[in-house]
C-alpha cells in the first residue's frame, strides 16, 4: 500500500487525477469516439475556466483577498471584447486571415487593458482598506459587484448581446465520428500559454515569495524595504486582467452574453480555486481540468447528476485533502 | 467605562427601542398597504439577521447556507398548509418539520465540516445550499418548482376575517384601522419575531455568548482553557439554523406564498450579509438597525430617487444617474461607503464613538 | 372626471430581464395611444398609469400589487415579467377582487388551478409555443426527434406539451435530454442525442427548448449535426438573440412575433411608429404590451359600467384586434388564444440578425391548448 | 510518600524524521516546582504541548492522577486540571482584559453552557476574575482590549489566565520573557504562592538563571528532545554536561 | 558624528497619546541602549522611527535628512533594519526564504551567512523548514539573523534576548559587539546584564518621555538611579 502511494507520488501524485478520471470514463462510456469528443471538449472547457479562475486564484491565494467582484471583471471583459468585435465586424467577415486575427487580437488587448485599469482602480479604492479582513472583503467586493453589474447594465443595456466570432475560429474539425470545435482548441492553447507565463513569473522570481510574506505580515515586508502596496496593486491588476481575458474568451464561446454572465460562472470558479488548493496556479489548472472533464463525463453518463457533480467533486476532494489538491501555503 | 455605558451605546439603544415601538404601532402609524408589508418584512428579517449574526458576528463562522434554513422553515409551513389545508395544525406540523430538517442538516454540516478552515466551510455551505436550491426547483410536484406555492393561511389571518364588529356587523375600526385578519397576522409576525429576538438577545449576553466571542477571537486558546470548540460551534450553528427556520415559517404564513426567489435564493443571502454588516457585526442592536435600513432601502430608495431625479431634471447628467431603475447602483455605492467608513457597522461604530477615554 | 388607474407591475430592476419589462411598457403605452386615438381617455375619463417595480422578487411583487390595489386604488393591474413572480401575485388579485392582466409571463399554470377568476392573460403560454413548434415540424412516421430542455418545471412541461402535440402523428421521440439550468457546455447532451439519432432512417431533428442563454443552438451546430443528416429546430426569439440564428440558415420553427410577419393595420402602425420613435423595430414584448393595452381599452369601452365585475363580464369571451391579429379571451380560464407563425431562417448580410421568414400562419384554432381551469 | 500527580511514560513525538521529544519519562509531585531548562529547540515547549494536548504524541503516555489522558483533546485535558500559559502570547485580542480572565474563570466553573442569564448576573464569576486582575496588577487596564496592552502586560495577562483556570498542574512557558524588572517579582511571587498550596504541581520553563535558582525545587534538563538530567537544582546546575550544552561561559560565571 | 536624531517626538495610537516627548541623539557606531519599564514607550519609539507609526509633531532625522514622512520601505532602504518585538518571521516561508527576502539582491554573502551559521547553528539545521514550526528561541534567532544578513547603517532591535538560552545570549553579545564596529545598533532591552555588557550610550524612557540619557558606564555605576528609573534594586 505504502509502496503504491510512493510510486504514484513519483509519477506525479495528484497530477495524475485527471488521467485516472479519463481512464475510468473511457471504460464507462464505451464509445471511443464519444469519449474523445467529450475529453477534448472537457479539456478545453477546463482551460477556459482556468483563464477565468487564475486571476482569482492569484489574488485569493497569494494576497488572501476574496474578491467576489472578480466576476464583474469577467463580465466586463466579455462585453468589451464583444463590443470591439462588433465594431470590427467588417474585418471578421473578411476573407483575409490577417484581418481576422487582428480583430481578435484587438478585442483581447482591449479586454486586457480594461482589466488592468479596472484592477488598479479596484485595488486602490475598494480592496486597500480591507486587507486581512475576509469578511469585509466579501462584503465590500459584493458591493462593488453590484455597482459594476449596474454600470455594465447602464452601458450595454440588459438585452443579451450577440458576439461575432472570427471566421477562422468557427466550426469543427471532424475526424471520423469525433468532432473538435476549433474555438476550443484556440482556448486551450491560450490557457496553456497563460499558465506557463504565470508559472515562470511566480516560481522564477522573488515576487511570489514577497507576496506570500506580505500577506502574512505586511509591516515586516515594508520594514525590509519593499513597497508591498505597489506590488499588491500589480498583482491585483494582473489578476483582473486575467479575469477580463477569461471573460473575453468566454464571450467568444458563449456567443450570446448578458451582464450576469460573470456571476453565473462565479461558483464554478470558486470551486476550481478551492479544489486546486489555495495560492497555487498549478492547483487551479488541475482543478479547472478536473471540473471540465468531470462535468462532461457525468453529463454524458448520468445527466441527472450533472449539476451536482461540481459540488460533489469539491466535497469529495475536501474530505480527502482538506486544503485542496495542491495548496501552496499550509 | 465599559462598552455598555457609553453615550454612543445609549444612542443605539434608544434608536432600537424607537424602532421597536414603531413596529409595535406600525398598523396604526402608517395606514397603507405597503407600510405593513415593510413592517412585517422588517420583523422577520430582524430575526433572520440576528440569527446570522450569532454565526458570523459572534462566533466567526461564515456560512452561506442561512437562507437554506430559512427556506426549510418556509417550505415546511407552505407544503403543510397546501396539503393539509389552512389550519393551525398545518402550521405546527410544517413549522416543526422545517425545524427538524434544519436541525438534522445543521448537525450534519456542523459535525462534518466545522473543523475545516473557515473559507472552506463557507464554500461547503455554499455547495449544500445550491444543491438544496436545485432540489427545490426539481421536486416541483412538492415545491412548485421555480414558480413556488401559493396557499391559504389559517382562517384567523384572512383579510376578510373580522376580529371585532360594530352594530351593523361591519368590521370595527380603531383609530381608522380595520380590526381584521390582516391586523392579526401582523401582530402574529411581530410577537413571534420579538420573542425569538429576545431569546437570542439573552443568549449573546449570557456566558455562552462570551465563549462564542472567545472562539471567534482565538479558537486554539479557547480550547486550551477548556472549551470544547467544535461542540460550541455546532451548537450555535444549530441554534442559528432553528431560528432561521422559524423565521421562514413566520414569513411563509404572512406571505401566503413560498418560492425559491423569496425563501431560498442566494440574493437573500446577500441581503442578510449586507444587513449584518450595515448594522454592525457582533451586536444584536446592529441586526435591528441593519434590517430596518436595508428593507427601507429596498422599498423606498427607488421612490426617493425618482423624486430626486425629478427635482434635478434640469441639471445635466444627474437625473440620468438618479434614474430610479438604477437604484441598485446607489445601494451598492452606499454599501461600499458603509463598509469603508463604518467598518464595525452603524451600531458598532456609534457605540465605539461614545466610549469615554 | 376621475382618472381610470392602471398599474404596470413588472420587474424593472435587479435582473437582466428588466429589458423585457421595458418593451412591455413601451408597447402598452403605444397601445393606449393607438386605441384612444391619442387622447388617452376612455368614456371621457383619463387613463392614469402607475408603474411598480417587482425587483423580480415575488414578495416585493405581492406588496407592490397590494399597494396598487389598496393604496393607489387602481382598477386593473398588468404584470409580471417572470412566471414565478407572477404566480405569487395571483392570490392578491383574488384578495382585492380586482383584475390582474398577465403580460408577458408565459407559464401555463398562471391560468391553471392556482389561478382565479380575476386573472386574465394576454401573453402566449408554453403550450402554444410547443404545439406550434410541433406543427412546424410537419410530423409524420418519418420524423425522429431528440429533445433538449432545461431540467425544471418549465422545461419538462414544455417537452410534455410538445410530445402531446406529436401524439398520433406517428413521429418518434428517440431521447429526451434534460440539462441543468444555466448549463453552458452542451457537448455531453449533444453526444447523447447524436448517438440516439444517427442510425435512424428518415428525417432527424434535434428540438431545442432552452429558455436561458447558453446558445445551445450555436454550440450544437458547431458540432456539425449535418454530417449525420440531423437538423436543428427551435422556437424564434427576441431580436437581440436573432443574430445567433445566423449560424443555422434554413432552420424551421415557430415564433410568437416578428415585426415583418403579421399583416394588419395595427402592426403596420406599430412598426412605423416604433421605428420613428426609437429607431428600431418593435419586439416580442412590445407587441404583447400593445395587445394588453388594446384588450383593456376594448374591455372598458364595452363594459356596462366601469367596475371590476362589469369588466370581467365584458372581457370573458371577448375578441379584439392586436398587432398579431385577433385574440380571444377563452371564457373558462381567461387565456387569450392567438395565432403563431411557422418560420424559416434566412440570412441576409445586410441585416444584423437572421430573418425568420413566414412559412405559414398557425391559426389559433389549430392549437389545442388544454384548459387550465374552469371558472 | 505522595503519589505523583503527573507522569510521562516514554513520551515521544516526531516531526518527519526529527525527534522533538524523545522517550521522556518523568514524574511530577504535588507541591513541587520543577524548572525545565535546555537550549533553544530542545523540546521544552513541545513537551508542554504534549502534556496539555496541543500536539498528539507519536508514542508514549501522559497520566494525570492515575488517569491516562494521552488521547484527550486539549479542552478535555483542561477540564481534567491541566493548565498552561504560552510562550508566545496567545490571548483573545479584541476582548477586554477582564473578559479574558472571566472566560478562564467561567471555563473552570463549567458555566459556558449557561444560555439565558446575562453574564453580569454571575457576580461570583466577576468577583473571582477581579481577584486575579488584582493579583497580576492589571486592574488599571481591565477594560482595554488585550491587543492594546504593552508586551509586558500581555505576558502578565497570559499568567493571569492560567491562574484563573485554577488547574492542578500549572505549566508556565517563560512567563517573564520581555517583562521588565519591576514587574517580574510580582509574577514570581504568584508562582511561589501556588507552590505553597501543597496540592498543586508547577512546571516552569525558564532561561533566566536567577529566576531558576530562586524558585526551583528540582530541575530537569532537556536536550535534543531527550531527558539529560533530573535532580536538585545545585546538583544539576553544576554538572559539567549542563554547562556544556546549555549555560556556556555564563554558566561558569554563575557557578 | 550623530547618526539619528529624534526631535520632540509625539506619537498617538488611535486616540491614546503614547509618546509625549522623545528627544534623543544616537551617535554613529556602537550600541545605544534604550531602557524602560513595560509600557514606557520603547517599542513605540522604534516603530515611529521606522515610519510604522507617524510622530506628530516631532521628527526623525537620519544622517541629517528628515525621514519622518517617508514610507516604511523607503526608511528601510536608507539602510535601517528592524527586529520587532514579536519577531515578525514569515511563518509560511522557510528559513532560507525568510533570509532571502532580507537581502538586497536575492543572493547571500557567503561570509555573512557562515557567521550566522556559527552564531545560530539551529538555523542551518532547519534551513528548508517552514518558520512557523521553529521553537520560540529559534524564531528569535531568525529575526536577528535577518537584520544582520546584509550590511546596514543602523539596526533597531526590540528585546532580542527574550526566550534565548544563556549560551546563545553570550554568543549574540559577542556578535553584536563585532557588528557594532561597523554598524550602529539601537537596542531595546530588559535584560540589564546583557545591555550593560554592550552599551556605550544609553537612555531611559518613562511614560513616553526620555527620563535620562548618558553613558552606560555611569548608569551602571549609579545604583540609586537604576532603582529610581527601572526598579533594579536586585
Ligand atoms: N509542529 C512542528 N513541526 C515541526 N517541527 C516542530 C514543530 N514544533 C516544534 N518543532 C521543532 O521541534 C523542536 C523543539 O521545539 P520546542 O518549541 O519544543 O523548543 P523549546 O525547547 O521550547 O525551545 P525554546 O527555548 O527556543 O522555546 C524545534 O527544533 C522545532 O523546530
Ligand atoms: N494599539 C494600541 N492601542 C492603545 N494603546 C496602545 C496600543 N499599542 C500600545 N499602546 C500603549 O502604548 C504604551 C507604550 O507601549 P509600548 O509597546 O511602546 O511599550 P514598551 O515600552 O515597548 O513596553 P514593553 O517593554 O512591555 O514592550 C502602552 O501603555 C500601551 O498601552
Ligand atoms: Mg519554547
Ligand atoms: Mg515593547
Amino acid at each position: 500500500m505504502k509502496n503504491l502511494t510512493q510510486i504514484l507520488a513519483r509519477m506525479g501524485g495528484v497530477n495524475l487525477l485527471p488521467v485516472a478520471v479519463a481512464a475510468v470514463a473511457f471504460v464507462l462510456i464505451g464509445v471511443p469516439s464519444s469519449w474523445v469528443t467529450l475529453t477534448v471538449a472537457g479539456l478545453a472547457m477546463g482551460m477556459m475556466i482556468f483563464l477565468m479562475a487564475s486571476g482569482l486564484s492569484l489574488v485569493f491565494g497569494l494576497m488572501d483577498v476574496l474578491n467576489f467582484g472578480h466576476s464583474a471583471f469577467v463580465s466586463l471583459g466579455a462585453f468589451v471584447a464583444a463590443s470591439v468585435l462588433t465594431w470590427l465586424a467588417g474585418w471578421l467577415g473578411a476573407d483575409s486571415i490577417f484581418l481576422n486575427v487582428m480583430a481578435l487580437f484587438l478585442a483581447l488587448t482591449a479586454a486586457l487593458i480594461v482589466g488592468l485599469a479596472g484592477g488598479w482602480f479596484f485595488e486602490t479604492v475598494i480592496i486597500r482598506p480591507v486587507y486581512k479582513d475576509h469578511l469585509r472583503q466579501i462584503l465590500i467586493t459584493m458591493g462593488a459587484l453590484i455597482v459594476a453589474e449596474q454600470l455594465i447594465l447602464a452601458v450595454w443595456g440588459g438585452t443579451p448581446m450577440a458576439v461575432p466570432r472570427p471566421q477562422f475560429l468557427e466550426g469543427a474539425i471532424i475526424l471520423g465520428d469525433v468532432s473538435i470545435e476549433i474555438y476550443r482548441i484556440f482556448a486551450f492553447l491560450l490557457g496553456l500559454a497563460v499558465y506557463v507565463a504565470l508559472y515562470l513569473t511566480l516560481n522564477r522570481t522573488r515576487i511570489g515569495l514577497l507576496i506570500r510574506a506580505g500577506v502574512e505580515n505586511r509591516e515586516m515586508v515594508e520594514a525590509l524595504g519593499f513597497r508591498i502596496d505597489r506590488l499588491f496593486i500589480g498583482v491585483f491588476m494582473l489578476g483582473s486582467a486575467l479575469a477580463t481575458l477569461g471573460g473575453a474568451m468566454w464571450a467568444g464561446y458563449e456567443t450570446l452574453i448578458s451582464p450576469s454572465l460573470g456571476a453565473e460562472m462565479m461558483i464554478v470558479v470558486f470551486i476550481v480555486v478551492i479544489i486546486g488548493g489555495l495560492g497555487s496556479i498549478e492547483g487551479t489548472l488541475l482543478g479547472a481540468i478536473m471540473v471540465g472533464l468531470v462535468g462532461n463525463y457525468v453529463g454524458f453518463l448520468m445527466p441527472k447528476m450533472a449539476l451536482a457533480s461540481n459540488m460533489i467533486l469539491m466535497m469529495a476532494i475536501l474530505m480527502w485533502r482538506p486544503s485542496g489538491l495542491r495548496p501552496a501555503v499550509k | 467605562m465599559t462598552e455598555q455605558n457609553s453615550t454612543g451605546a445609549l444612542i443605539v439603544k434608544i434608536t432600537v427601542l424607537t424602532i421597536g415601538a414603531a413596529l409595535l404601532f406600525a398598523p396604526f402609524l402608517f395606514q397603507d398597504v405597503r407600510s405593513l408589508e415593510v413592517a412585517a418584512r422588517i420583523c422577520v428579517f430582524v430575526v433572520l439577521v440576528a440569527s446570522y449574526d450569532l454565526l458570523i458576528g459572534y462566533t466567526g463562522i461564515v456560512s452561506f447556507a442561512h437562507t437554506m434554513f430559512f427556506g426549510f422553515g418556509a417550505y415546511g409551513a407552505a407544503i403543510a398548509l397546501k396539503q393539509m389545508g389552512p389550519g393551525w395544525d398545518a402550521v405546527m406540523v410544517g413549522g416543526l418539520a422545517g425545524m427538524l430538517v434544519s436541525l438534522v442538516v445543521a448537525v450534519a454540516i456542523g459535525l462534518l465540516s466545522l473543523r475545516v478552515k473557515a473559507i472552506f466551510f463557507a464554500m461547503i455551505t455554499l455547495a449544500v445550499a445550491s444543491v438544496v436550491l436545485v432540489l427545490a426547483s426539481q421536486l416541483s410536484d412538492f415545491t412548485g418548482g421555480e414558480d413556488g406555492i401559493t396557499y391559504r393561511a389559517p382562517q384567523l389571518f384572512k383579510t376578510a376575517t373580522k376580529l371585532a364588529v360594530d352594530e351593523d356587523g361591519k368590521v370595527l375600526r380603531l383609530f381608522g384601522v380595520k380590526l381584521n385578519g390582516k391586523l392579526a397576522a401582523y401582530y402574529f409576525v411581530f410577537a413571534t419575531s420579538l420573542a425569538l429576538f429576545v431569546l437570542m438577545f439573552r443568549l449573546v449576553g449570557s456566558p455562552l455568548g462570551t465563549v462564542l466571542k472567545a472562539i471567534r477571537e482565538n479558537e486554539a486558546r479557547a480550547e486550551a482553557i477548556g472549551y470544547r470548540v467544535v461542540s460550541y460551534r455546532t451548537f450555535v450553528f444549530c441554534i442559528a439554523a432553528l431560528a432561521a427556520s422559524l423565521a421562514g415559517t413566520i414569513y411563509a404564513i404572512w406571505l401566503k406564498y413560498t418560492g425559491p426567489d423569496t425563501m431560498l435564493s442566494f440574493s437573500i443571502m446577500i441581503d442578510i450579509l449586507l444587513m449584518v454588516v450595515i448594522g454592525g457585526m457582533g451586536t444584536m442592536w446592529g441586526a435591528v438597525i441593519g434590517a430596518v435600513l436595508m428593507v427601507l432601502a429596498q422599498y423606498y430608495l427607488r421612490d426617493l430617487m425618482g423624486a430626486a431625479a425629478e427635482a434635478t431634471s434640469n441639471l445635466p447628467i444627474l437625473p440620468e444617474l438618479l434614474n430610479p431603475d438604477r437604484w441598485l447602483l446607489w445601494l451598492g455605492i452606499i454599501f461600499i461607503l458603509l463598509v469603508y467608513f463604518f467598518p464595525r457597522g452603524i451600531a458598532g461604530t456609534i457605540m465605539q464613538k461614545g466610549i469615554a477615554k | 372626471a376621475d382618472p381610470i388607474k392602471i398599474a404596470l407591475v413588472h420587474g424593472i430592476s435587479g435582473s437582466t430581464y428588466e429589458v423585457f419589462s421595458k418593451q412591455t411598457h413601451t408597447g402598452f403605452q403605444m397601445g393606449l395611444e393607438y386605441a384612444t386615438g391619442g387622447t388617452m381617455e376612455v368614456a371621457g375619463r383619463p387613463l392614469e398609469i402607475i408603474i411598480k417595480d417587482t425587483q423580480f422578487k415575488p414578495d416585493v411583487a405581492r406588496a407592490a400589487l397590494a399597494e396598487a390595489y389598496g393604496d393607489d386604488e387602481v382598477l386593473i393591474a398588468v404584470g409580471g415579467t417572470s412566471s414565478g413572480v407572477t404566480k405569487g401575485m395571483l392570490p392578491i388579485a383574488e384578495e382585492y377582487e380586482r383584475i390582474l392582466l398577465i403580460e408577458p409571463a408565459v407559464a401555463d399554470s398562471l391560468t391553471g388551478e392556482d389561478s382565479n377568476r380575476y386573472v386574465f392573460k394576454t401573453s402566449r403560454n408554453s403550450s402554444m409555443d410547443m404545439q406550434a413548434q410541433a406543427l412546424a415540424l410537419a410530423p409524420d412516421e418519418n420524423l425522429f426527434v431528440a429533445t433538449l430542455a432545461e431540467d425544471y418545471a418549465f422545461g419538462r412541461d414544455g417537452i410534455s406539451a410538445f410530445k402531446a402535440a406529436l401524439d398520433g402523428s406517428g413521429a418518434t421521440i428517440v431521447t429526451e435530454e434534460y440539462v441543468p439550468q444555466k448549463t453552458t457546455d452542451f457537448t455531453a447532451a449533444t453526444e447523447r442525442m447524436f448517438n440516439a439519432l444517427k442510425d435512424k432512417p428518415g428525417r432527424k431533428v434535434i428540438l431545442i427548448y432552452v429558455a436561458g442563454g447558453g446558445d445551445p443552438m450555436g454550440k450544437i451546430q458547431a458540432m456539425e449535426p449535418a454530417r449525420y443528416d440531423i437538423s436543428i429546430s427551435t422556437g424564434g426569439h427576441i431580436l437581440p438573440v436573432l443574430p445567433t440564428y445566423k449560424r443555422v440558415p434554413g432552420m424551421e420553427g415557430a415564433i410568437y412575433y416578428y415585426y415583418e410577419i403579421p399583416r394588419n393595420e395595427i402592426n403596420d402602425w406599430l412598426v412605423k411608429e416604433h421605428q420613428a420613435r426609437f429607431d428600431s423595430p418593435p419586439d416580442f414584448f412590445t407587441a404583447g404590451g400593445m395587445a394588453a393595452a388594446l384588450a383593456i381599452v376594448k374591455g372598458l369601452e364595452t363594459a356596462e359600467s366601469i367596475d371590476t365585475e362589469s369588466l370581467i363580464a365584458a372581457m370573458e369571451g371577448m375578441s379584439w384586434e392586436t398587432p398579431k391579429g385577433t385574440m380571444t379571451f377563452r371564457p373558462e380560464d381567461h387565456q387569450a388564444l392567438q395565432d403563431m407563425y411557422h418560420f424559416k431562417i434566412r440570412v441576409d448580410d445586410e441585416v444584423d440578425w437572421a430573418i425568420p421568414d413566414l412559412v405559414r400562419e398557425i391559426s389559433a384554432d389549430e392549437l389545442k391548448i388544454p384548459l387550465g381551469r374552469t371558472n | 510518600m505522595t503519589q505523583p500527580s503527573l507522569v510521562t511514560k516514554d513520551l515521544t513525538i516526531r516531526f518527519g524524521g526529527h525527534l522533538a521529544v524523545n522517550q521522556v519519562n518523568c514524574e511530577f509531585l504535588p507541591g513541587e516546582l520543577t524548572v525545565i531548562v535546555g537550549p533553544n529547540g530542545a523540546g521544552k515547549t513541545t513537551f508542554f504541548n504534549l502534556i496539555s494536548g496541543q500536539l498528539a504524541a507519536s508514542s508514549g503516555k501522559v497520566v494525570k492522577d492515575g488517569v491516562e489522558i494521552t488521547k484527550m483533546s486539549p479542552s478535555t485535558r483542561a477540564r481534567h486540571g491541566i493548565g498552561r500559559a504560552f510562550q508566545l502570547t496567545n490571548l483573545f485580542p479584541q476582548l477586554s482584559v477582564l473578559e479574558n480572565i472571566r472566560l478562564a474563570v467561567q471555563a473552570r466553573s463549567g458555566d459556558g453552557w449557561r444560555l439565558f442569564k446575562p453574564v453580569s448576573s454571575y457576580k461570583e464569576l466577576t468577583a473571582r476574575a477581579e481577584r486575579y486582575l488584582e493579583a497580576t496588577k492589571l486592574t488599571d487596564v481591565a477594560f482595554l482590549p488585550a491587543s492594546a496592552l504593552p508586551h509586558g502586560d500581555q505576558r502578565k495577562l497570559e499568567v493571569a489566565l492560567l491562574m484563573a483556570m485554577e488547574p492542578d498542574i500549572y505549566m508556565f512557558d517563560e512567563p517573564t520573557a520581555g517583562m521588565s524588572l519591576d514587574h517580574t517579582p510580582d509574577v514570581l511571587e504568584l508562582i511561589a504562592e501556588i507552590k505553597h498550596d501543597k496540592s498543586k504541581t508547577v512546571l516552569l520553563v525558564e532561561h533566566k538563571m536567577d529566576v531558576v535558582r530562586a524558585l526551583a525545587d528540582r530541575i530537569i534538563v532537556l536536550h535534543n528532545g531527550e531527558l539529560l538530567a533530573d535532580g536538585a537544582p545545585d546538583e544539576v546546575m553544576s554538572s559539567q554536561i549542563v554547562r556544556d550544552v546549555y549555560l556556556g561561559k555564563s554558566g561558569e560565571a554563575a557557578a | 558624528m550623530t547618526l539619528l536624531t529624534l526631535n520632540a517626538m509625539q506619537t498617538n495610537i488611535e486616540q491614546y497619546a503614547v509618546l509625549h516627548d522623545v528627544t534623543l541623539t544616537v551617535p554613529e557606531g556602537g550600541v545605544f541602549v534604550l531602557l524602560g519599564r513595560n509600557g514606557a514607550g520603547k517599542t513605540t519609539t522604534l516603530r515611529s522611527i521606522m515610519g510604522l507609526w507617524r510622530p506628530s509633531p516631532g521628527s526623525v532625522t537620519f544622517r541629517g535628512e528628515d525621514i519622518s514622512a517617508l514610507h516604511t520601505a523607503e526608511v528601510a532602504r536608507k539602510g535601517i533594519a528592524y527586529v520587532p518585538e514579536n519577531m515578525g518571521v514569515f511563518g509560511g516561508l522557510t528559513i532560507e526564504e525568510n533570509l532571502i527576502l532580507a537581502t538586497k539582491t536575492g543572493k547571500f554573502d557567503t561570509a555573512r551567512l557562515n557567521r550566522i551559521y556559527d552564531l545560530f547553528p539551529a538555523l542551518k539545521t532547519f534551513w528548508g523548514k517552514q518558520a512557523w514550526s521553529l521553537s520560540g528561541g529559534q524564531k528569535q534567532m531568525l529575526a536577528v539573523a535577518r537584520a544582520i544578513i546584509e550590511p546596514r547603517d543602523l539596526i533597531l532591535i526590540d528585546e532580542p534576548t527574550k526566550g534565548l538560552a544563556p549560551s546563545i545570549i553570550d554568543a549574540m553579545a559577542d556578535a553584536f559587539r563585532e557588528i557594532s564596529e561597523t554598524t550602529t545598533i539601537l537596542l531595546v532591552e530588559q535584560n540589564f546584564h546583557f545591555a550593560k555588557s554592550l552599551g556605550r550610550d544609553m537612555a531611559v524612557i518613562d511614560d513616553g518621555r526620555i527620563a535620562h540619557t548618558g553613558s552606560m558606564a555611569d548608569f551602571a555605576a549609579d545604583k540609586a538611579l537604576q532603582d529610581q528609573l527601572l526598579s533594579l534594586s536586585a
